[in-house]
């Protein structure tokens, strides 16, 4: 052994007076016990991931990392399944989460809120009934445009959201959404949600949590020939979609009722070539791409552009198109309904996300398909040159948002 | 220029898949879950057990993420865990919900109903992760989604593994 | 798609109603739900392994199976720093574990008891106050010789024993033990401890689980010098320990009071070569070797051997060595004290278990340092063949035992 | 025969950690906890943060396992976590509890004592992993072990990270 062991106790209570009593003359001073660091002021380039754990989905955590000089700024665990906002004001972030007691699993579903200056906890609300919704789309809670609430989606199977009003911190009720699930942001004090014909079902909520109105639209896309990807992006209130076959839907939420855009494709509607095998030596240069992965799209709200993850057809066959991981990340202006660029990835993609700044980063949930390590890539959104990486990000990255909110 | 390694990055694929052939482990946690559906045809025909012994009028290996019962199943396989491709395993109980998929019986050629059921009430197996998507829909279409922790519903939300039991003959193009 | 979508029904309530009528004629029967395959009665070659979750400490499980055909055959999911002892009459399996709630993990301590042939829970104890030992050492929880009394080491750091009557599935109190450690079964319903000063700590419990009797031995161990590895191994009843310098200690713990056998080096006592670089050409054909690992001794009663993880030192460059993984187990005639065999590991070994029948099997837990993925490799015991793996173990293999016990 | 692998085994673990060297995220969980001790003479010298930047009279790379006072260290370091080598995470809570090393300053050829904290409160940081066992004993010597779960002790038992924090100088062979 290189250094003698210089004592032994068994019970710790006594040690620290036995070790000043063999503190001697140092270049290091003592230090103190019992500091933390204080979290820096948020840069343009910070942001947050969800770490999805796949060896134990029990306990998922959400990590902030500076993707400027990719390191990580700090970390809450923050259960099964969970969902984060930022309050407008940023004080604070509201985490709903579900926890899973023991190795049965016994569940209790919960809203923790950190101060988002020192990610202490502020405060936690209890949701009665264990019905939140267990499954990875995101959009299962809502913060209203204006701060004031928080709406849940249960699953049960049967569905409802329950609204939680934030000043108070308490549960104002539930309303129940037969047969529409998840819920999207709707003018100041509203939700969307996605009906399982295809429709919308808006509900526009009062100050006090009450529904004051409910609208269903009619169908906007087909479920049975070609279903909506449910990870939609919003740009200043409206909200972009992909179908399974890259056709982009727009559906702008800031009005009372849902007004939807004429769809255009992302992607070149070709047929797919005749085998796998043949199709991988014409990869990139023929056949057509399809969006896939877990978070496909992310907007660039101050060059409107609009970043979806895509891979060519002939890796997937057409079997699990809408999770398959990306190649490249094809990017269009919205405006004009065009593809404008297309960035190469080093590794597949699974998640995308640009920071919201003038010099803005793409940042890229990969897999290493050779050692199948996740990684945590960032690029530059113009150039798409690739810049660094995040080491050891964690086990996946469902998704990334920004320290201000999406 | 950022158009430069998509020729690498086609060659890693191909690399990538041709290892999951040789090596089992490979086809791990996320291997499958990302490439179950691109690996399949590859990874057949492989020389492991196979679904006569057990399984009537089937062919394919149970505990092989490309077995076509699979087709739309998401989790890990209880072939692996000590159940088997239609029975929990011990000390686990079978979830009320589940969710459909329609795959092809190649033995036969005719398309059947899969009920997905997760086994609830222990620690996740971890082993023949499985996740393909053919048939599978979003969440707001829940009885063809698999994207949804199934044992929710269960007073044991542990998932341990999941199988797939066949509920019948589907009506072609119903 | 290649398969149609036949149906859309976002209420499950509603579906297998609508499925049967669907169903036409097929060559497959429908399928019963609901089944669960039974346990086979336990082959001669099955164990049980720790699967510690380094990714979430807080979920570990056990895993049962069968080294003939390297199938797993159930499982246990069994909290934070579990812990497994089999009824002598094997009909329950008892597992200490710390259940940590929610993403702050509030810690609750149970014993879970199962029933051994469905693996279906069969009742709990709680252990009120949180202190049960939270560390690897597997020898934190002892079920006395006799099947009668449970005793779970405490450590807050003061240390204590609870003492659970198993006949009741009741606590029948706690004894303070300080500065004394873990707990090795004495006689037939008794413990010791290792205390910090290199002695033993023996306590004999009546059938009631009062304290009957209290011994400390004198040390017989140096801690400072060359302290005592606390994995032991049991050969009906004396009890074989290694020090970190490779020094055989046996312990008699038949009796009312422990007997000490003399030590005896399992490994060669000389010096390390002069330098890492030079000494790995040299490994394996000279230089000392020292155990190490986390389960570092095996026996194997009816030949009377014992197997020991063993690695070079040039390995570890003595830092560390008893943790520092096995390239070798050595072999050992028991009685003879000395070795009688080398088996040369494929992959560097963490834990190492001999089964107890007379075709016995080395099962090894593993790592292979290219890819830093776990193995759980099975080997002949007598001959040292590798014969074949268990793929996907899981994590971290912290030890194997045999069905009907250690 | 059993005897034959060896010297694939040695050519492995050289090879194994001649590739640590060269990436870092190699040294994850699995690789320093098992190799940190052998990893750390082949590792330096490496060109990435020093300790000159905040930690005065000391070198070397802080967020590596091979910093000195990391000598008897096991878990994630917090300075990959969003702390630093003596302070905890934001939102986290330093442990009540310790265990203590005595570790070598190579800048001023000193040993000093370490204690060894746990941050307490939240997720497991899963950055950085390391794991050494220099001065390290058996729990029943708790006081200088570093194989107990220090945060039980605290009201949240999760652990984020782990900080070295400089007591004093050690007494020469105490």
């Amino acid at each position: 052994m290189p250094h003698s062991i210089s004592f032994a106790l068994s019970v710790l209570g006594l040690m620290l007076g036995v070790l000043l009593s063999h503190v001697g003359h140092a270049d290091i001073a003592a230090e103190p016990l019992n500091r933390n660091r204080p979290l820096d002021p948020a840069g343009a380039h910070w942001a947050w991931y969800l770490d999805f754990n796949v060896d134990d989905i029990a306990n998922s955590r959400f990590v902030l990392f500076d993707a400027d000089t990719a390191r990580m700024k700090g970390s809450l665990g923050s259960g099964a399944f969970p969902t984060m906002h930022a309050s407008p004001d940023g004080r604070f972030y509201y985490v709903a989460e579900s926890w899973l007691r023991g190795p049965r699993r016994i569940r209790e579903d919960f809203v923790t809120i950190y101060d988002a200056s020192s990610l202490q906890i502020d405060g936690i609300i209890e949701l009665p009934g264990a019905r939140r919704a267990l499954m990875s789309p995101r959009d299962r809670t809502v913060l209203t445009a204006d701060g004031s609430l928080l709406l849940v989606f249960n699953f049960t199977p049967s569905t409802s959201l329950t609204v939680i009003d934030l000043a108070s911190r308490t549960i104002k009720g539930d309303v129940p959404t037969p047969g529409c699930s998840l819920a999207y942001p709707t003018s100041s004090r509203g939700v969307s949600m996605i009906c399982g014909d295809g429709s919308l079902l808006t509900i526009h909520f009062g100050s006090d949590g009450t529904v004051l109105a409910q609208h269903r639209s009619k169908p906007f896309f087909n479920p049975d020939k070609d279903p909506l990807i449910e990870n939609g992006v919003s740009l200043e209130g409206v909200w972009y979609f992909t179908t399974y076959g890259g056709q982009a839907h727009s559906v702008d939420l800031r009005g009372e009722e849902p007004v939807f855009g004429s769809p255009w494709p992302l992607v070149d509607q070709n047929k797919k070539p005749a085998n796998f095998l043949a199709s991988i030596f014409t990869m990139g240069k023929a056949g057509p791409w399809l969006p896939g992965g877990f978070q496909i799209l992310t907007v660039h709200e101050p060059t409107r552009r609009l970043y979806a993850l895509t891979h060519p057809i002939t890796w997937s066959e057409g079997k699990g198109d809408h999770v398959f991981p990306g190649a490249e990340v094809w990017v269009y202006d919205i405006d004009e309904q065009k593809r404008i660029d297309r960035i190469k990835l080093r590794d597949v993609g699974i998640s995308i996300h640009v920071t919201p700044d003038e010099s803005p980063l793409l940042l890229v949930g990969a897999v290493d398909i050779e050692t199948e390590e996740f990684r945590l890539e960032v690029y530059d959104a113009e150039s798409g040159d690739f810049l660094r990486e995040l080491e050891e990000p964690g086990e996946v990255m469902f998704h990334f948002q920004g320290v201000s909110g999406r | 220029m950022h158009l430069n390694r998509f020729d690498d990055l086609a060659a890693d694929v191909s690399r990538g898949l041709a290892r999951r052939t040789s090596r089992r482990s490979f086809t791990s946690k996320v291997g499958v879950w990302l490439f179950g559906a691109v690996a399949a045809p590859l990874l057949l025909p492989v020389a492991r057990g196979r679904a006569e012994d057990r399984y009537a009028g089937e062919e394919g290996d149970p505990r092989s993420c490309d077995y076509w019962r699979y087709c739309a199943t998401n989790g890990y396989l209880c072939e692996c865990c000590g159940g088997s491709a239609n029975e929990c395993p011990p000390g686990t109980t079978m979830s009320a919900l589940s969710w459909i998929g329609t795959c092809r019986n190649p033995a036969d050629g005719k398309n059947y109903l899969i009920s997905y059921n997760d086994c609830c009430g222990t620690a996740q197996c971890n082993r023949c992760s499985c996740s393909r998507h053919e048939s599978e829909t979003p969440v707001y279409r829940a009885g063809t989604a698999n994207d949804i922790h199934w044992c929710s519903a269960n007073e044991s939300t542990a998932i341990n593994c999941t199988v797939a039991v066949v509920l019948g003959a589907a009506e072609d193009e119903v």
